[in-house]
């Protein structure tokens, strides 16, 4: 029985690496420290797998925009436009033993989950990862990853109530994975921000608080009563807390440690740490 | 402003995307815009629209905000630029 | 509010148009005459448009695989093999304002359907609408269409049961939309076949008249107890009768009128009518 | 038999696939096999079993039947031939 270790959520703006010097010194330090403190967590954890929770940006999910996709695949090299991000091309291991589970498990409890072998994992999944669990060096991800893709840009998108479904059934289906396996999740993106949309730069620093506010209290009612419409009236982007609503379902509503919340890169970024 | 098809809106949209995805549409596009907009099939009375960088225009005919930053980025409009052209209908 | 005011269900078998001197005079001279009968049908009707439901073939739903999509866009020329099909190359109006309408209710209503603007319709789609909807000399479909793509192909495939559901929903949401409009629903595929499967040619006319006396009677409990274990089991194209299940839903379970069933192109054929 | 790859399974998919809808990647196959598995990224290992129709193999492995469908047809192979071959462990 594979078992739930820890959450995770962290912002993944591309700017922080591919336009890093936009920001001054002191901010860029803070943005930094926080995916360290992340990186800590995990390290103590060793989890034998990441699920990592993020949306596309329609790029892969561009002729067919699925919903919810899980990656079911042995591996992936990218993201293609690393070099724009100044990040390694790194190579991920995908545990596909443990997607195809969560897949066949997630379609047959009556979630309409796609599915493909030939994935295109964007900054979303790649610019975590690599603070969080990069080598570097070796330019490989650490941990195994089953990568979960979602649509929060494209509407209709679904609602954060289902998400949340989404995430609560991923957790019962990863507990009845037959072998031993430590699992964490991991959720990116967001908060506010409205990429190529007419307010892009603005961040919405009230809406950003009020929906960690909900995260570090618990108060997943109100986080599931903000509609589609009201998120996306804060950026284009703001959707993006759908990523985290879904890891919030799988730690089943706990509250949230929120580790540092950093306007800056066009965005109101966060860090969070669930503890099972 | 007339309706679109979203036919055609999806042929200005692939190629946006292809921006992103294939340095040699980008660098082609920057050097014989014309003849890659016609390989994608796109309609001529929108080949000004992308020269030019109407992003207000295209943006209300529904091209998806994330793919016209790819446009911007080829044409060289930076965030500030691209703000105020979003948001003006001279645009 | 729009009104259902009728539902059909055919074979899509390529052969029929592709090898169609494969079988005797007789039994094409069947075959023919039962679209002919459901094409009488629709013509007495008068729909304002026919929402399909079709699976894709491992073609279009290919890199990436969702479980349902609707098209969302203005038009569509095709199949793309048409030659090979010996039908002709025709355009197809798309209702795009209700597929938006019906993509929109159903996301909302927790189903998480994936869409597309640069539909490739097969012959799934196309060849029931040849037969039923051509205007041959023009190379029109005469309806305008709603196209509604399902995964019966490509394991994990939805279950029964949620395909049922999915067609209840579309009912619900069809018959909010808030225009006046007559619609009709086809459903197309089936029965038993093996197409490139180690039992190619096979029909499994047992199991094809089980389903259809569930059809016949309205039994909609033993239809949907049937798992994708036991269809695929007939073989790998049996399960398209998902689209007759996902009609049946949008029927409300009501009986179905089975006009005829004749195995042969190597497919178990059947076609069926309810009226509302 | 060994478990090969998904993403080695997807290139060899891809390549069928595109033998259904771009008639001049079949063509060229049947001029060229080895040039066009290599430029779809095949690994080499399977370059026999897909020239030979190795068709029980190819299912094994996990090649979707529809796809295998697609090449058989640009080798020629019949229905009850093809029956044969995907039943048969020394294909
Ligand atoms: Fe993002
Ligand atoms: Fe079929």
């Amino acid at each position: 029985m594979a078992r739930m270790v820890l959450g995770l959520a962290a912002t993944h703006a591309p700017g922080i690496t591919a336009r890093a010097e936009e920001e001054p010194p002191e901010k860029r330090a803070r943005v930094y420290s926080n995916y360290e403190k992340l990186r800590g967590v995990l390290e103590e954890t060793k989890p034998d797998v990441i699920v990592t929770v993020a949306n596309d940006h329609v790029t892969y999910m561009f002729e067919i925009i699925p919903q919810f996709l899980i990656v079911v695949a042995d591996e992936y090299e990218g993201p293609p436009d690393y070099e724009w991000l100044r990040i390694p091309k790194y190579k991920v291991r995908i545990h596909r033993r443990l997607a195809e589970y969560l897949l066949k498990s997630l379609v047959d409890k009556g979630f309409d989950v796609a599915f493909s072998s030939n994935p295109l994992l964007d900054h979303a999944t790649m610019n975590p990862l690599h603070f969080l669990a990069g080598d570097r060096e070796r330019g490989v991800i650490k941990y195994p990853v089953v990568p979960v893709l979602t649509n929060a840009f494209v509407k209709p998108v679904p609602s954060l109530a289902r998400g949340y479904q989404l995430g609560l059934a991923m957790r019962e289906a990863l507990e009845s994975y037959p072998e031993q396996l430590r699992v964490a999740v991991l959720a990116t993106g967001g908060l506010s921000h409205d990429p190529g949309g007419p307010r892009w730069g603005y961040v919405d620093e009230e809406f950003d608080k009020r929906f960690l506010s909900y995260l570090a209290s618990g108060d997943v009612r109100s986080a599931l009563a903000l509609t589609p419409d009201e998120v996306f009236a804060t950026g284009g982007g703001s959707y993006e807390i759908l990523n985290w609503v879904v890891v919030w379902g799988v730690m089943r509503g706990k509250p949230a440690e929120v580790v540092d919340y950093v306007p800056g890169y066009n965005i109101g970024s966060a860090w969070a740490v669930w503890r099972p | 402003m007339e309706t679109v098809s979203r036919n055609e809106i999806f042929k200005i949209e692939r190629l946006l995307r292809d921006f992103h995805l294939r340095p040699e549409i980008r660098e082609r596009f920057k050097k014989e815009p014309d003849a890659v907009m016609a390989e994608y099939g796109i309609d001529k009375r929108f080949w000004p629209l992308l020269k030019e960088g109407r992003l207000y225009t295209l943006y209300k005919m529904g091209v998806h905000q994330l793919l016209l930053y790819h446009l911007a980025h080829v044409l060289g409009i930076k965030r500030d630029e691209y703000v105020k052209r979003i948001n003006d209908p001279s645009f």
